[in-house]
């Protein structure tokens, strides 16, 4: 089991390395799309079937493609340049090794003090229906509400301006 | 012997630093999207994870926080992206340096 | 509660003087309402004039026959109605009217000789375009005459005595254009101003001894015993007791309004006015005020005289009057103006007057007063026909020979002068002059000094001169005029008639056969017995007075009689004594000296005051400019250097502090995460450290 | 309903077949062993189809255009799959130069994958689905996401202008359409309550008289279906939706670049893609194994399965032959102006017909509006041009 786990983790960061790192614009994205579905088996494996595929659906389904179109609309596909990093990549780094350095000391110190807990909780999809509109029918309404609002957001950001000769 | 808590959370904190550093250093505006939703994805795993290791794993409230987290994320990437295709289209270019007029 | 009693006029009296108020109201109303009327609503302005004066003049008849019959019945008649004006802190001002002999005659004679003049005026000012203002300003000035007759209280007499010096000031400056008649309507007023606030003085002084300015007042009043013995008790120097300071203070007033001697410049000029005005006010009416007033408080300066003696105060009217007698009639010797002529011919008789009720009491002076304002009304009227007839031309020197032309106006004129004169027994001037020298030859007796009697002598001496030589000038000879002159339309020489012959009638009522005026005066009673003219001496001087008359009388005619003399040849007695004309014909400069004196001192006082003005005040308020001046630069400075210097220095460092954190937000956005990173990284780990087992 | 031994062990003739091979493993691998067997089923009998269908097709369309369609290979051209598998086999495999080497190879194969993966969920036959996943329907869907990021990686990565316009075009169209299916089929997951497809076929396995109960038969279902039918067929570019390959503009549309293996690769894939959708719309609306009748229950689930899916093959040949191809605007304002609001209001019915409770009312009340709603949008899509034909506006 821990071999799966190894795998799947090492598939996702070679993804997300892969995205941060590759030159070619198009590339970073399917790498993206590869850590994204590393990641929805990593929640298979840990037993949240419903979030698996939520999230393929959502990301690799919705949010790669649309990483992909806005590449292709901004003309990223051809190849900048000057240089991919920014001037002062140095600094990104130094400060995201940090972030990574505090982050995992903070995992290492507590570690100890979480149960570990092994039984395989069996949550079927009927649970989660209840629990959406159950107790969270709220947060579900305010997704539904932010949703919409986003996509005639961006369709009105994004909307070409071309005057349209009035019929 | 199942993985415990620990090994996700590392994965989780390195992806999510990944995405930091992907953010931090990369010069164009998508890349930088793609960054942060790395990042937002690490903070998923996170709460699946403790969701899963967590003392009521039925109470279910992990994997909803992560079922919303993700239908957000989704939201705010196509805004996002709209928003960089329409800079694009106003600037020509989607170098984060070169984009720093607040001028419509 | 103590307010209501005093609203309530003490009705001390008929109900003839519960109307009394009646008298003065009506001709003002009448001004009022002529006041409104526009310019040529003439006939409405002459009637209602003569209208509300003839009210007046009714009235006055019938409050006359009230007090007649009272006196007949032997009762003391005085009726007065008090009230309150209004309060101040627990004093109150009253004012008030009385009905007694003295106000029912002047009452009758200022109603009377007013209607007459109103009468005449309406021919006379016919052509006159600003008619109805004159008749508004005509019934003004009646209106507060009689106020002045009927007031009770001083400062009431006051009020009406202002509004007198108003409307003369008013009708002498008729004709403002002509500015000879503004400067002297400013004059005349200025002049009777000076001795007013004499007048005042007086007032306050009384009021502050007396507590009440009420005449009669139930025994309380001013007048009444108790206050004048109480005044009689202060001394107020120069061997004057306070009742005969206040009194002449008074008369001090009097002296102005009536032009005796100090203050008599503006009488001679005030004959700018029309005639009718002249007539009214500087003859009969107003004038004579002054002598009412010295009447009306003679209780004050008489007190504590011995019985038929005098006190200071009177002797000092005394020789006012007499002095100013022979002062105005030696002026009026050289006068060439007809009005002129008449107007210090009013000086004198004043003076008269004056000296009457000096020496011989208000009776006397009081005869003369009404018998005065008759046959000067008449010879100022006649002499307004004259002048109507010749044309507008003033000058007697460019007359003569109206006896042909204006018979009426000739035969009412020579009587007027006649009267004016003293012709012995036919004519009332005569009655009352004699009763006053007859006064003045007693009291040389008793008194002091025989020199009022010689001067009152040599006045009555030469007023019969310079009414001849006026009458020689402008009846005899032939007419030097350049048109024809034409008798005046019957209007005017109506009043004429009737005066002539009040002037003639008069005379009776005054005769020592029987004195009825004094008595009715002094409340005795009237009995006609032949032996009035067996005084001692009476007689004699009777005689005397006639004898001076005929010789002034003559002189006039040798000097002026039938001859007429060129315009410009000199005057006959120039021509026999020059040194002594040119002083009289200018007036023995009293015009120059006060021009001297007094308006040099005022003009030196106003250089003083506006050096004063200048340079002190001017000085101070320059000096605190300087201050202010010096204090804003003080503040300038410390605003400059210090407030905008530190300031604008830490504005500055703030700003330039701005600038460096603005950097922050270089609009990259990657900046923006790499700062919010750093910030994050350094809380966790801080929290972390700081948690650490 | 017959439960004879015979018709039990032709019914459950694959079920028996497997627990029998699994049986000379050890325990421990049993489970994984029966996976792997139901994988190597599933790969084998449904490319077979696929071959079959081929010929099927061009027969069919041959037959529909008046002509014979493939008749040389073998009698009545039965065998022109093998002669065209062993072609595609044997052709050189071309990559353009400029072409992204490393998503050029990876785009059929994602294609490919997915859609092998998808059919782990449809239950073929009576308890004979692969894995029997409780969120069965999600799953399908998620593995029907990947195929849109495939396609696009073809398209870009060949680098060839036509390839990417139509690798464009039919992302664009398979986003769209892919609303609506979704939407379509939850109309389906209301009424049974859950996302299993052999509970949702569980459901629809009874019968009022000899009707069965499936969903089509409701006036909701029926909509869902027409809708899931419009929105399957964009999704596999078929028939009037194929604009992306449109052999007149685009040559080849995102497969142009691709020859040999790669090619049939997308050909297969595309087919298969045809299967699965199709029998996912057999299960949700057309009662997936259960019999049309009550009486003829007798005759083995699976058959019917496979003849429901084939019946849908015809469908989708019949409709490419008649049909003409539609516009790219048309294409997408259908799907958004017609498809999306009509599938809503679906949903919408379908929750008042489940909490209308039985009787006629529900019936009349539902038709009414889904009939009224389809009138009125249809006309007005129509009249304003936003589907109907295009009226040229000649240069002004």
């Amino acid at each position: 089991m821990n071999v799966v786990f190894y795998l799947l983790a090492a598939l996702t960061i070679g993804g997300g390395l892969a995205a941060v790192l590759l030159k070619h614009l198009v590339h970073c994205a399917l790498a993206t799309t590869v850590a994204f579905a590393g990641l929805a088996m990593l929640f298979l494996q840990l037993d949240a079937q419903f979030a698996g595929f939520a999230q393929i659906l959502v990301y690799i389904g919705a949010v790669a493609i649309l990483i992909v179109f806005a590449i292709l609309l901004t003309r990223g596909s051809e190849l900048p340049k000057d240089g991919v990093f920014s001037r002062s990549w140095f600094v990104g780094l130094a400060i995201a090794a940090g972030v990574f350095a505090v982050l995992a000391w903070a995992v290492l110190q507590s570690v100890r003090a979480v149960p570990q807990q092994m039984a395989v909780p069996a949550v079927s999809v009927r649970d989660i229906g209840n629990a959406l509109v159950g107790r969270y029918v709220l947060p579900l309404e305010i997704v539904a509400l932010l949703l919409t609002a986003a996509t005639i957001g961006a369709v009105i950001v994004a909307m070409h301006e071309k005057e349209r000769p009035k019929s | 012997m199942t993985t415990p808590l620990a090994g996700y959370l590392l994965v989780a904190a390195l992806l999510f630093a990944i995405g930091l550093a992907g953010a931090l250093v990369r010069r164009n505006a998508i890349l930088v999207l793609i960054g942060i939703e790395l990042m937002l994805n690490a903070a998923n795993l996170n709460l699946i994870a403790f969701w899963r290791f967590g003392p009521h794993p039925e109470a279910l409230t992990g994997m909803m926080f992560a079922i919303f987290s993700i239908a957000v994320a989704a939201a705010e990437a196509a805004v996002g992206l709209g928003l960089v295709i329409s800079i694009y289209r106003h600037t020509n270019t989607t170098e984060l340096d070169k984009i720093n007029r607040m001028k419509g | 509660m103590q307010e209501s009693a005093a609203f309530t006029p003490q009705f001390a009296a008929s109900a003839v003087t519960g109307l009394l108020w009646l008298i003065p109201a009506a001709p003002m109303i009448a001004s009022g309402v002529i006041a409104l009327l526009k310019q040529p609503r003439r006939k409405y302005a002459a009637s209602l004039a003569i209208g509300s004066l003839s009210i007046s003049l009714i009235l006055s008849l019938v409050a006359f026959c009230h007090v007649v019959a009272g006196w007949a019945h032997g009762s003391v008649v005085r009726e007065f109605v008090n009230f309150t004006w209004f309060r101040f802190g627990a004093s109150t001002v009253d004012l008030g009217w009385v009905l007694d002999p003295l106000a029912a005659i002047m009452l009758v004679m200022v109603s009377f000789v007013g209607l007459l003049i109103f009468i005449y005026s309406v021919g006379y000012m016919a052509h006159d375009e600003n008619f109805t203002r004159f008749f508004c300003f005509m019934s003004l000035f009646a209106g507060a005459m009689l106020g002045v007759v009927i007031s009770n209280s001083l400062l009431l007499l006051f009020m009406c005595w202002e509004i007198v010096g108003l409307t003369s000031y008013l009708l002498i400056g008729f004709w403002y254009q002509k500015p000879s008649a503004a400067a002297a309507a400013k004059k005349a007023f200025v002049t009777t101003r000076v001795g007013d606030i004499f007048f005042l003085l007086g007032i306050v002084w009384l009021y502050s001894q007396t507590g009440t300015l009420l005449f009669y007042n139930h025994g309380v009043g001013s007048l009444e015993g108790l206050a004048l013995v109480n005044l009689l008790s202060q001394h107020a120097g120069l061997g004057l007791s306070a009742a005969g300071a206040i009194g002449l203070l008074i008369f001090a007033g009097a002296v102005g309004k009536s032009g005796q001697l100090p203050l008599h410049v503006w009488l001679p000029d005030a004959m700018e006015g029309p005639t009718p005005v002249s007539a009214l006010i500087h003859a009969a009416t107003m004038v004579a005020a002054g002598v009412f007033l010295v009447a009306r408080v003679y209780p004050l300066m008489q007190i504590g005289a011995a019985p038929h003696g005098t006190t200071a105060a009177l002797t000092v009217v005394t020789w006012v009057g007499a002095s100013t007698a022979v002062f105005a009639a030696l002026i009026a010797v050289a006068q060439n103006d007809i009005k002129r002529i008449l107007a210090y011919s009013t000086i004198s008789q004043l003076g008269y007057m004056m000296a009457g009720l000096g020496l011989g009491g208000v009776a006397v002076g009081m005869f003369h007063l009404i018998t005065h304002a008759f046959f000067k009304a008449l010879l100022f009227l006649g002499a307004g026909s004259v002048i109507h007839g010749c044309h507008e031309e003033q000058d007697v020197r460019r007359m003569g020979g109206l006896r042909a032309d204006m018979p009426l106006t000739f035969l009412t004129y020579a009587i007027g002068m006649l009267a004016l004169c003293g012709f012995p027994i036919v004519f009332s001037g005569f009655w009352s002059k004699d009763g006053i020298l007859e006064a003045a030859k007693v009291a040389s007796a008793t008194d002091i000094s025989k020199g009022p009697f010689v001067l009152l002598v040599f006045g009555a001496l030469l007023t019969a001169f310079y009414m001849t030589r006026q009458v020689c000038y402008v009846f005899f000879g032939y007419w030097r005029g350049h048109e024809t002159a034409h008798e005046s339309p019957k209007v005017m020489t109506l009043p004429l008639a009737i005066l002539a012959f009040f002037v003639i009638a008069l005379g009776v009522i005054g005769t020592p056969a029987w004195p009825w005026f004094h008595a009715f005066l002094e409340n005795r009673t009237a009995s006609f017995s032949w032996h009035g003219f067996a005084e001692p001496g009476l007689l004699q001087l009777m005689l005397g007075s006639s004898l001076v008359v005929f010789a002034g009388l003559g002189l006039g005619w040798r000097l002026y009689g039938d001859k007429t003399p060129k315009p410009e040849a000199p005057d006959a007695l120039e021509r026999s004594a020059p040194w002594l004309w040119a002083p009289l014909r200018d007036r023995l400069y009293v015009d120059e000296f006060y021009g001297v004196t007094v308006i040099a001192f005022y003009s030196w006082w106003a250089r003083v005051a506006d050096w004063l003005d200048r340079r002190i005040w001017g000085g101070i308020v320059a000096a605190i400019a300087w201050l202010f001046g010096l204090w804003a630069r003080l503040n300038r400075f410390l605003d400059v250097n210090w407030v905008d210097g530190g300031f604008d220095k830490t504005c500055e460092e703030l700003s330039s502090g701005g600038g460096l954190l603005s950097r922050v937000e270089g609009g990259r956005v990657q900046n923006y995460l790499r700062i919010l990173a750093a910030a994050v990284v350094a809380l966790v780990a801080m929290l972390l450290w700081s948690s650490r087992p | 309903m017959a439960t004879s031994p015979l018709f039990i062990h032709l019914d459950q003739m694959f079920i028996i077949l497997r627990d029998w091979l699994v049986g000379f493993l050890p325990a421990a691998l049993r489970p994984a062993a029966g996976v792997v067997l139901g994988v190597i089923a599933i790969v084998c009998v449904f490319p077979g189809l696929f071959a079959l269908t081929t010929v099927f097709e061009r027969k069919g369309l041959g037959r529909i255009q008046n002509r014979l369609g493939p008749n040389r290979v073998g009698p009545y051209g039965l065998f022109q799959p093998i002669a065209d598998g062993i072609k595609s086999l044997t052709k050189e495999d071309i990559v353009p130069l400029s072409a992204n080497a490393v998503v050029h190879f990876f785009a059929p194969l994602v294609l490919v994958v997915t859609v092998f993966m998808g059919f782990a969920v449809l239950p073929m036959g009576r308890n004979m689905v692969l894995v029997d996943m409780d969120a069965g329907l999600l799953f399908f869907f998620a593995m029907g996401a990947a195929t849109e990021l495939s396609v696009f990686m073809a398209g870009w990565s060949s680098r060839n202008k036509y390839s990417l316009l139509g690798a464009m075009r039919a992302v664009a169209q398979m986003i769209s359409y892919e609303v609506v299916l979704l939407l379509s089929s939850v109309a389906v997951v209301m009424i049974t309550g859950s996302l299993s497809l052999p509970k949702i076929v569980a459901a629809q396995n009874t019968y009022t008289g000899i009707f069965p109960h499936w969903y089509i038969f409701t006036p909701w279902g029926l909509a869902g279906f027409v809708m899931y039918a419009i929105a399957a067929t964009a999704e596999t570019n078929r028939s009037p939706f194929d604009l992306p390959e449109g052999e007149s503009e685009l040559v080849a549309g995102y497969h142009t670049e691709y020859s040999g293996f790669k090619f049939a690769l997308f050909f297969l894939g595309e087919y298969l893609a045809m299967f699965s959708i199709s029998g996912l719309g057999t299960t949700l609306f057309l009662g997936g194994w259960s019999a049309p009748f009550s009486f003829l229950t007798f005759i083995p689930s699976w058959i019917w399965f496979f003849s429901k899916v084939m019946l849908s093959i015809f469908v989708f040949i019949w409709m490419r032959g008649t049909l003409p191809r539609l516009r790219q605007d048309q294409l997408m304002n259908f799907a958004w102006k017609f498809c999306l609001p009509f599938t809503l209001l679906d949903l919408i019915v379908t929750a008042l017909w489940r909490f209308m409770g039985e009787g006629w009312l529900r019936w009349v009340v539902s038709t009414a509006i889904l009939a009224a709603a389809y009138v009125v949008m249809g006309r007005a899509g129509m009249r304003s041009e936003h589907f109907g034909p295009r009226r040229y506006r000649y240069a002004e």
